[in-house]
């Protein structure tokens, strides 16, 4: 049981890991500002989401895990309003660069 | 301070309940369950309902759970493929972008269910909304064939559904 | 070497690049931006020193009061900048900017080798007396149990750094408002992130100040969340900066080095010392000061932030 | 595991790193705020990783403080934008 839990959050956490890696490569392979805000708000906020699911078996209490599903969720928050802001200030200045 | 109880109506009882209820278990997810914390945690919940309330005026619009839950699981399934779909893109050898900006119409009214919807919206695959003219949602896309426009509607409707009209 | 150490030897150069970075960033944005991103860094540093209780502090004071603060004046600069960036700095300058950064690092090198080894501490006795304040976080305890006077003198600052903002306003204004922190009609995702943010704000501040007595946490942390929740809501609008004759805001500026003093002195009394508390209520008394340090520190960043009245009085 | 975990948290680092530069560099003042919200989702990734791995009190609250202060920078860089060169809101379509 132990080992199945322990595979588990190996798998998301490298799965997390791949979704950080990913969107770093999309920042710097991205050739305009609001393609590259794309690349920051999906790939990292689905890593963080899947570290967090592979932290979830580690905690001690049911508490401790919604405490990290907490914490994931004013993430999302604070991700998809920064990305508005941004986005929007973005096209203000007429779009790309 | 003032003004809760002297327009106190029953929609908005219900609403503080509610929101206090969700409060509560937000305060012990952070903090933990022990008897000794119980009143500042009841205060701490005080205190958040009593700013929730001042800042977002309850409605009267209804939250349905089991379109709640339908809403949630399209917007987890819509995350997974957003990050996917920019992995994807980021990864193959041709980057693989159309980008462009894509307009949708909007059928929920100014207000705070426009903004979560849109909050919603900008971990869709593919698209991010970048500003609204009248009911009119722009977007930009990393691809603009991609039928962001049919998906977003798909989520209003799960979203109007879950939340109630206004 | 372990996988720790080598985590620890990488965050520790990913740190020191980024302070290059900030150094050395040619444009005002760019080094404001590092400088965040610097003290989020920070933040973990401190967690692998195990010293969660900087770590927050550098959590919310770095993310919150100080972002706002270095991202305002840098967006301010930048537009000043365009009217003085003809006035170049001359040779001479550069060479005695350079002589002082120099002799500043040197001695600060000195210093550094020139500490005792092992380094004196007072850690081992602060934890054996720990019992006697009924605390459970031995920072908290030296903060309002044994360097008291140091704590109430830091409020203090605070409290003059407001007076030095608030004495650059001109004279018609006194008395007034500043000016409105955020612009008309803020955006939608500004209004959602107020409206449920600051809630669960209040929650996470609140929960912070509560378990400092404990655990890692305080009330300087927790007033910093406090005063971002405080300073998002007048961004967004819902509510202005208060103006600077309001009596609300002078009580709250001051409650906490006022009530910090009142007990400080109550100590002569009862337990025969300035800041000393009588035995078995040093908890309770530690925990009503620091309530009250919270509401001056939550009420005090955001004062600061929104700067000089520019508005007198109105109607 | 611990080990596992704390390569995981810093792989991440060590990417986010390479995006922090990518963005640090600009070129529009945009992509530099992008920084700071890209270190904020990764610090919180790795923060949480960390603790797991080593045991020290507290973590999982500055996590907290972080996320719930991850939007501030671009809250303060929209607003700081916005009061320089005072556009209205709504300044037409593209």
């Amino acid at each position: 049981m132990n080992f199945a839990l322990d595979l588990f959050s190996i798998a998301a956490i490298a799965a997390g890991a791949f979704f950080f890696f990913a969107g770093s490569v999309g920042l710097l392979r991205f050739p305009d500002s609001l393609t590259r805000l794309h690349a920051l708000s999906k790939a990292d906020n689905l890593g963080l989401g899947l570290v967090v699911l592979g932290l979830l078996p580690r905690v001690g209490s049911l508490l401790d895990a919604l405490k990290l599903l907490a914490i994931w969720a004013l993430v999302l928050l604070s991700g998809a309003a920064s990305a508005q802001l941004i986005g929007r200030a973005l096209r203000r200045r007429g779009g790309d660069e | 301070m003032s003004g809760i109880e002297s327009d106190e109506t029953p929609s908005r009882a219900r609403a503080a309940a509610f929101r206090a209820v969700l409060f509560f278990a937000f305060w012990l997810a952070i903090s933990g369950w022990k008897a000794t914390d119980l009143p500042v945690g009841l205060a701490a919940t005080a205190a958040a309902t009593w700013a929730s309330l001042a800042l977002m005026p309850p409605t009267g619009a209804r939250v349905r759970f089991g379109a709640l839950a339908a809403l949630a699981a399209h917007f987890l399934r819509g995350s997974v493929l957003a990050g996917f779909d920019v992995a994807r893109r980021a990864l193959s050898r041709d980057l693989d972008l159309n980008p462009g900006f894509v307009t949708a119409p909007l059928r929920l009214p100014p207000g705070n269910a426009r903004n979560a919807f849109c909050a919603l919206a900008s971990l869709a695959p593919g698209s991010l909304p970048v500003g609204i003219d009248g009911d009119t949602l722009l977007l930009h896309c990393l691809d603009v064939a991609q039928p962001v426009a049919s998906y977003l509607a798909a989520q209003e409707t799960l979203f109007i559904r879950a939340l109630g009209d206004e | 070497m372990s996988v720790l150490q080598i985590l620890d030897v990488g965050l520790a150069l990913l740190v020191l690049a980024v302070a290059v970075w900030t150094i050395a960033a040619r444009e005002i944005f760019g080094a404001v931006v590092a400088y965040v991103a610097y003290g989020l860094l920070l933040a973990i540093v401190w967690i692998r020193l195990f010293a969660p209780d900087v770590a927050l502090t550098e959590a919310a004071i770095g993310s919150g009061v100080t972002g706002i603060l270095l991202v305002t004046s840098g967006a301010r600069l930048k537009s000043a900048g365009k009217a003085s960036a003809a006035a170049k700095p001359g040779l001479s300058l550069h060479l005695s900017a350079a002589a002082l950064s120099l002799l500043a690092a040197t001695a600060l090198a000195g210093v550094i080798l020139a500490l005792p080894e092992p380094s004196p501490t007072l850690a081992p006795e602060a934890r054996q007396e720990l019992a006697a304040t009924g605390l459970g976080n031995p920072v908290t305890a030296v903060l309002i149990a044994w360097r008291s006077f140091d704590t109430m003198l830091e409020k203090i600052v605070l409290l003059l750094a407001v007076v030095g903002v608030w004495s650059v306003a001109s004279d018609r204004f006194w008395g007034g408002a500043p000016a409105p922190l955020g612009r008309a009609n803020p955006q939608g995702a500004l209004l959602l992130l107020e409206q449920t943010l600051v809630p669960l704000g209040i929650l996470v501040g609140v929960h912070i100040f509560w378990v400092g007595a404990n655990a890692p946490g305080g009330a300087f942390q927790a007033g910093a969340i406090l005063a971002a929740m405080w300073m998002i809501v007048m961004i967004a609008r819902a509510s202005e900066p208060p103006r600077v004759n309001s009596l609300w805001l002078r009580l709250a500026l001051i409650s906490g080095p006022a009530v910090f003093i009142v007990a400080g002195l109550a100590g002569i009394g009862m337990a025969g010392n300035f800041f000393a508390y009588p035995d078995g209520f040093a908890k309770p008394i530690i925990l009503f000061i620091e309530a009250f340090m919270l509401l001056t520190i939550a009420a005090t960043l955001p004062v600061l932030v929104a700067g000089p009245p520019r508005r007198s009085f109105g109607p | 595991m611990n080990d596992f975990l704390l390569f995981a948290a810093g792989f991440i680092l060590l990417t986010v790193a390479a995006g922090l530069f990518r963005v640090l560099r600009g070129p529009g003042d945009a992509d530099r705020m992008m920084a700071a919200q890209l270190l904020g989702t990764g610090g919180i990734a790795s923060l949480l990783l960390i603790a797991s791995a080593t045991t020290v009190a507290g973590v999982e609250d500055v996590a907290l403080g972080l996320a719930l202060l991850a939007a501030f920078a671009s809250v303060a860089f929209v607003n700081g934008v916005a009061t320089d060169d005072e556009q209205p809101q709504e300044a037409g379509g593209k």
